[in-house]
């Protein structure tokens, strides 16, 4: 499957993984109008932690042995059979936080509107996740694993 | 009749996860269930939910409705066990049949307690919420009797959010909890005490350090209460969530040993060779005491049916322990606990920051240099980090100031260890 | 000369040549009628041949054929020659009187040997290094004097116009040889020059060539590392230089030259076997200077026989054929087939691999009887 | 104290239509030219200390900032050029010797642009290099004048023993960038794709980080006159040895790399104490002649068995040609020639201005006086100083040279902007600096591949150019300046660089 694996001796901090994942996951998909109009409405998947000159953007390991799914009370967090992502079914989803509280990298958070939970999709759908593609200095870059 | 290889009883998180440990294994070798609800699982916390009209029946489904045909499942639901014949190996069901098995999962979850000492407790009105035929039963009684006040008995999980349901429902909500502050098991005065300011604020009454001795009926059916300080509540409605206890019933006399709940060992097997345990009917050992207690929480449960699942199906994986730890969005107020919330010795030190306005409160108990629990309230988005290091057990000495600030995240964290989540599944950083 | 180019010279060209491996002597009959069979790849702006085993009566001595443009070049350079050289004979070049051949320089041969007292004042050169710095004297450094022709036994005919006039020009079927070289050219940037027509000779090299190299630039340079001065801006001149430096004064085996000159590929060199392929490489890195570079496809004469040489990419048309002791190299098929119409083989040049033909060890030429049918034309017999 | 006759060179517009607030450009800017301020909720910029590097207009993610020049005009003044009076407000501010980083920045002729490649027309065919081999393999070491032969059991065998050369895949190798003048990740991506593309790499003056002697068969260490880092391993360590004299940059000046760039692993590279400055001298305190080079030469071949080439690296100045003939009568197999557009971490601005020679006669007259001397095959040329593109390799190969050196392409192919701010150390690109917060941005697997790249298209490029010319083998293009014509030169010019006039 794929994976986003990130090298934090590259991550400038730039954070236009947040931007583009932002923008990925806007309804119009142009990144000044995303902005204008969504900005408040979409919490990024991908959250770059910064502390000194060490930084890495961190969404969902998509882990294979997610403890998410696990503590889902509703059977929203599921893995996709076909991309064995993680995804969070929001339509599911009555935000219990469970899987906020298991994630061991914080990568889930809680959406903007606090109803549901949010969280890397891996772009789903796209050739490659916005944070890949964008990222100036392939320090997120995807990978294909085995399993 | 030919010998099923897995036999599982209890058709919820346990029993779900039990499925799909053995489908990683096993991609074929035939599954039956049996669970005497009649439903295809569902999902069982969202019963406030469900109650509180927030969501739907078409969403109580736990795995989708084609579940049991794409896994190769036989579902008999609505179908009891009613015995385990070990020498025989087979279950008895509540439909005359016996049903053999080569590996049997016992998942038969958590049964309401009902308080005893509670005069009236058999009156039409009194309910236990625990199941979604609980939420039709109350719906069904709502509607009948025009229901528009009534009384919660218990101030932990089932009761907070069972009276938020009914404050969503725009009914008059009392909740008494024998405790000095709600949810006493997991939370601490603060966290109570927030949580206590959210529910008042969304209308609903709490009243701790007493309970119900008395249910007072017209009919039949409830008209009020007594409480034990001699004060009286007007309601309609009582719903008792004291808690919940393994239900052992099925192996009781039979050489499955039990304690307070079925106990297992680290493969989640029973002291019976091929029978398994898991859920909340389950007493396996707790991660932090190291002691065999049942922990009844969604996560756990699945966890272990999972792990059951996989080692019924030939493989072989421990379970880690199992760590309580509770997400409950209170009315709006979202809060997590994780282990050991309240210090249980004089070697603990706690860290914690609270800002009452917002409100956030965020607090940590540490032993050893180690973290044995924590509460979040208001703000959880890192909360699962936290998590991690007290499952880890990770010396935390180093960077404890960190713990709690703004900022704190997986940079917060020694590099090896920030690597070794982050890769946690194969994955370098 | 005055017309001596200073740029650089681009033709077309058909060469032909044939040699008998046994030394066998024939007239130039063949060669003329070889070369006017690729007359469509003449313009009549040059014609040439070169020939050995030609002057038996003054085999030790260099003949050097010079074109004058006028009768004061010809006695400078007479007396240049004479400075260090000792005349033992001169004489106007014979020739026929050709209608179409117009314009000609004065022709004239000296047949010299190298002044004892020369040698012993140049202790580090040897007599055919004298001959050169004589012969690169005056090309060099007198106008209207040209020495075209410097070997023992052997010569050099050119000049402006189809080949097989120029052949008749210079009554070429009265000569006996054994090697015969032929040159027909089509220049397309110079007017026709006498010193500027093929072969080009140097002792007793002598070099005809189709191609226009396109390293000739560097070859130039890295000639001037060793004190060849080229002086004509044709490409057929730095062919013949290489060949000088390579063979007589570095002493390199012929394959070894041909190599430098038109060396394998470094991916054919990884692939032979280790000591072939040090070889290879060594050659390479120590003559990258010497690699001709773009088309060419030249027939290189020397006392000792004759070299067909193709570039390495093959971009120039180069036929070979044997029958019994004689070898036919040409740009065409048909040259060959005109004087000889049943080879025992013929075959098409590859790039880079040299085609060669050797007098026979122990053979000096003309002592042989000629094979009677090698050619279907008449051969002389040695009287 | 206030510059405050110094006015910004650069003008940072934000398009408010454009701008999300998204502050990439404050993470960006090392010169906190961007500002958030959080009570507006707005990014402010100041464009005082800008120094034009592009960094945040490249990386704003809706393209919302432009950088112009700076509007303000002195009034016309021939003589007093902006850029003359600017330098002299800050002189007299600073009292100090202005510093530049980069080459030459002055309006020279360059000399590249005025001489013209020659291609094949119906005479002879020109060569596609997509259907034909077509070889730009190139030996540089010491070349006997001849090849000879020993006949051994009745075969010939080889009799010269070929001394050690280097073999490149691409005439262009990457010039002397020292570790420390530039950062780890540059220096890595630099021997990696040396390597990768079978050429080589110049360690600088900076020593060989112990990381990157994996890659030392495609290094060339540099033994200049600091002698930073330089022990037998070093040597023994490199493909080749280089004896740095000068660089094209500041001829005759030394270097300095200050204490706060010295960390523990720039330390322990160039063997010196951590947080002190490494000093060039602007001589070898050993050579103070054309017999103490031999030495050098010398003694550096013995400590390297014969093994390794040895490099003699010069500044290209007036009387370059006999300076050059005798570093290689002196032992040179290699003599590399900086042009006066030569690159430096740091100069003197009036010596990098003003001092040295074009490359492009500096070669010509190289080339040319070791032919005259008959040695040219005793040494290789590499060319160096202000090489851009393809073609003037290919101009710099058939003016004479075997191969060229490229530093500043180099480090622009990785993405270096020329702000010319490198003595700064707070290259906002990654390549220029010692911070951390910095050298992240120069990813090496990234840089590495744009080398690689860039070497891969220059070499495309070179095979089409002489493909068209008609020449297959790289040996038939180097000094063959008959491929060259010069155009709007000086006969004089002509001369020197010895190419004709287009035309002729």
């Amino acid at each position: 499957m794929k994976r986003v694996v990130a090298r934090e001796e590259l991550c400038i901090g730039c954070r236009l993984c947040e931007i583009h994942c932002l923008v990925q996951h806007s309804k119009s998909k142009k990144i000044i109008k995303a902005f204008r109009d969504e900005r408040d409405s979409i919490v990024p998947g991908v959250h770059v932690e910064e502390k000194g000159y060490v930084s890495f953007a961190l969404q969902c390991r998509h882990c294979n042995d997610a403890r998410c799914i696990d503590a889902c009370m509703t059977g929203a967090m599921r893995r996709d059979p076909e991309t064995g992502a993680v995804l969070c079914d929001e339509d599911k989803c009555v935000g219990c936080w469970m899987c906020i509280m298991v994630c061991p990298v914080g990568a889930i958070q809680m959406g903007a509107d606090k109803h549901v939970a949010s969280k890397c999709d891996l772009c789903i759908g796209a050739e490659t996740p916005a944070c890949v593609a964008n990222c100036p200095n392939e320090a997120i870059v995807c990978e294909e694993t085995d399993e | 009749m030919n010998r099923r290889p897995y036999l599982l009883i209890g058709n919820s998180a346990a029993g779900i996860g039990a499925i799909e440990g053995i489908r990683e294994k096993d991609p074929v070798g035939e599954i039956t269930v049996v669970c005497k609800e009649p439903h295809h699982t569902y999902s069982r916390p969202l019963i406030s939910y469900l109650l509180a009209g927030k969501v739907d029946e078409s969403r109580m489904p736990y795995r989708p409705v084609d579940y049991y045909e794409k896994n190769h499942v036989e579902a008999l639901l609505g179908v009891e066990a009613t015995r385990v014949d070990l020498g025989a190996r087979a279950v008895d069901t509540s439909d005359g049949c016996s049903v053999p098995f080569e590996k049997l999962l016992i998942a038969t979850g958590g049964r309401p307690i009902i308080p005893r000492d509670v005069e009236g407790a058999e009156a039409k009105g009194v309910f236990t919420f625990t199941t979604w035929d609980d939420v039709r039963r109350i719906q069904e009684f709502m509607e009948e009797n025009d229901v528009t006040d009534a009384l919660v008995v218990g101030g932990g999980l089932i009761g907070l959010k069972s009276v938020e349901a009914l404050s969503a429902l725009n009914v008059r909500a009392v909740v008494v909890e024998l405790a000095d502050r709600l949810m006493s098991v997991t939370f601490d005065q603060t966290a109570s005490n927030l949580a206590q300011r959210a529910l008042e604020r969304a209308g609903v009454e709490v009243r701790c350090g007493t309970t119900v001795t008395r249910i007072e009926r017209v009919h039949g059916r409830v008209a009020g209460a007594l409480l034990r300080d001699g004060s009286k509540i007007e309601c309609r409605m009582v719903i008792l969530a004291i808690g919940v206890t393994p239900n052992i019933d099925l192996v009781q006399g039979t050489e499955i040993g039990a304690d307070r709940g079925i106990v297992v060992d680290d493969y989640m097997q029973t002291s019976v060779d091929g029978v398994y345990a898991a859920g909340d009917v389950a007493q396996a050992v707790d991660l932090l005491g190291g002691e065999k207690r049942p922990i009844a929480i969604l996560p756990n449960a699945y966890r272990q049916g999972r792990i059951a699942g996989i080692n019924m199906a030939g493989g072989r994986r421990s379970f880690e322990g199992g760590l309580a730890m509770n997400a409950v969005d209170i009315c709006g107020l979202p809060t997590i606990s994780v282990g050991v919330t309240v210090p249980n010795g004089e070697d603990c030190e706690v860290l914690s920051n609270l800002d009452e306005k917002a409100p956030v409160y965020r607090k940590l108990v540490l032993k050893g240099g180690r973290i044995i629990g924590a509460i979040f309230v208001g703000e959880i988005d890192r909360a699962g980090i936290v998590t991690g290091l007290i499952r880890d057990k990770v010396e935390v000495t180093g960077f404890k100031d960190l713990l709690l600030t703004d900022g704190f995240g997986l940079i917060s964290l020694p590099a090896d260890y920030r690597k070794h989540v982050v890769s946690g599944a194969g994955i370098e950083v | 000369m005055s017309r001596k180019p200073d740029y650089k010279d681009i033709s077309g060209c058909a060469i032909c040549g044939m040699m008998s491996e046994t030394g066998a002597l024939f007239s130039g009959e063949a060669i003329i009628r070889s070369i006017s069979a690729m007359h469509e790849r003449s313009n009549g702006l040059g014609g040439g041949f070169a020939a050995y085993g030609i002057y038996p009566e003054h085999k030790d001595h260099y003949a050097l054929h010079v074109m004058y443009e006028s009768e004061e070049a010809k006695r400078t350079a007479s007396s240049f020659i004479a400075r260090r050289l000792n005349i033992h004979h001169e004489e106007t070049i014979p020739t026929h009187p050709i209608e179409v051949i117009r314009a000609r320089p004065i022709l004239h041969r000296y047949f010299v040997s190298v002044k004892p007292g020369e040698l012993e004042r140049n202790y580090d050169l040897s007599e055919d290094d004298i001959v050169v710095e004589v012969v690169m004297g005056i090309n060099a450094g007198i106008g209207d004097a040209f020495v075209f022709s410097s070997g023992k036994n052997m010569g050099v005919f050119k000049g402006v116009g189809f080949p097989e006039d120029i052949g008749q020009f210079f009554r070429l079927e009265e000569y006996q040889g054994y090697i015969w070289t032929a040159h027909g050219r089509y220049p397309t940037n110079t007017t026709g020059w006498w010193g500027g027509a093929h072969p080009f000779g140097l002792l007793d090299w002598s070099v005809v060539h189709n191609g226009e190299i396109s390293s000739y630039g560097i070859n130039r340079r890295y000639l001037a590392n060793f004190k060849y001065h080229c002086t004509l801006q044709t490409d057929t001149e730095v062919i013949t230089y290489i060949f000088d430096l390579l063979i007589r004064k570095h002493g390199l085996p012929m394959e070894f030259a041909c190599m430098a000159m038109a060396p394998p590929f470094w991916a054919q060199i990884e692939r032979m076997p280790e000591e072939q392929r040090e070889i290879a490489k060594a050659v390479r890195i120590v003559y990258g200077g010497a690699l001709l570079n773009g088309p060419f496809s030249v027939l290189v004469g020397h006392s000792g026989g004759m070299i067909g040489l193709n570039d390495r990419i093959k971009l120039r048309p180069m036929v070979a054929a044997r029958k019994d002791d004689m070898l036919f190299v040409a740009s065409e098929e048909a040259a060959v087939r005109e004087i000889c119409a049943a080879p025992d083989r013929l075959w098409h040049a590859e790039g880079g691999v040299p085609i060669v033909g050797e007098l026979k060890e122990g053979i000096s030429a003309g002592s042989a009887t000629p094979a009677k049918d090698a050619l279907s034309v008449k051969v002389t017999e040695v009287s | 104290m206030r510059k405050w006759l110094i006015q910004p060179d650069f003008v940072v517009e934000r398009d408010p239509d454009r701008c999300i607030q998204c502050q990439v450009c404050v993470r960006q800017c090392a010169n906190d030219v961007h500002e958030y301020d959080s009570d507006e909720g707005l990014v402010f910029s100041d464009s005082t200390e800008c120094v034009g590097c592009h960094r945040c207009a490249t990386l704003c993610p809706t393209n919302a900032i432009s950088i112009q020049r700076a509007h303000l005009e002195f009034r016309p003044n021939a003589n007093w050029t902006w850029g003359a009076i600017r330098n002299l407000y800050k002189q007299a501010e600073t009292g100090g010797v202005l510093l530049a980083g980069m080459g030459n920045d002055q309006d020279f002729p360059v000399y590249w642009d005025r001489l013209v490649l020659n291609a094949s027309q119906v005479t002879n065919p020109s060569i596609d290099p997509l259907r034909e081999p077509m070889e730009l393999v190139t030996y540089l070491g010491r070349k006997p004048d001849r090849v000879e032969f020993a006949r051994e059991n009745g075969s010939l065998a080889l009799a010269t023993r070929l001394e050690m050369q280097l073999e490149l895949q691409v005439p262009v190798m990457f010039s002397a960038m020292s570790y420390g003048s530039i950062s780890y990740n540059a220096s890595l991506a630099l021997a990696r794709a040396a390597k990768e593309a079978g050429t080589f790499a110049n360690s600088g003056e900076g020593g060989l980080h112990d990381d990157f002697r994996q890659y030392g068969s495609n290094m060339i260490v540099q033994i200049a006159s600091g002698r930073f880092g330089v022990d037998v391993d070093y040597l023994n360590a490199a493909g080749a040895l280089e004896i740095k004299i000068g660089q094209g940059a500041k001829p005759g000046i030394g270097g300095h790399l200050p204490g706060e760039k010295v960390d523990a692993a720039i330390s322990a590279t160039r063997m010196i104490p951590k947080g002190t400055d490494a000093l060039s001298p602007s001589p070898h305190h050993d050579i103070y002649s054309i017999e103490d080079l031999r030495q050098l030469i010398y003694a550096l071949k013995e400590a390297t068995r014969y093994t390794k080439p040895v490099s003699v690296k010069i500044a290209a100045v007036h009387n370059v040609a006999a300076i050059a003939s005798g570093c290689v009568r002196a032992g040179a197999d290699i003599v590399a020639i900086d042009g006066f557009r030569g690159g430096t971490g740091a100069a003197p601005t009036m010596i990098r201005n003003n001092v040295g020679i074009p490359i492009e006669f500096a070669l010509a007259a190289v080339d040319s006086r070791l032919r005259e001397e008959g040695i040219r095959n005793q040494a290789s040329i590499v060319a160096a100083g202000g090489i851009r593109c393809s073609a003037d390799v290919v101009k710099a190969i058939a003016l004479g040279a075997d191969a060229v050196y490229i530093g500043t392409a180099a480090l622009v192919a990785m993405g270096c902007h020329l702000c010319q701010k490198c003595y700064t150390g707070k290259c906002n690109w990654g390549i220029a600096t010692q911070d951390p917060y910095l050298t992240k941005r120069l990813n090496p697997k990234v840089a590495t591949r744009r080398l690689v790249n860039l070497l891969r298209a220059w070499s495309l490029e070179i095979k089409e150019m002489m493909g068209g010319m008609g020449i297959n083998a790289i040996e038939s293009l180097r000094g063959n300046r008959e491929h060259l014509r010069g155009v709007g030169l000086t006969d004089r010019e002509l001369r020197i660089l010895d190419v004709k006039a287009a035309g002729e």
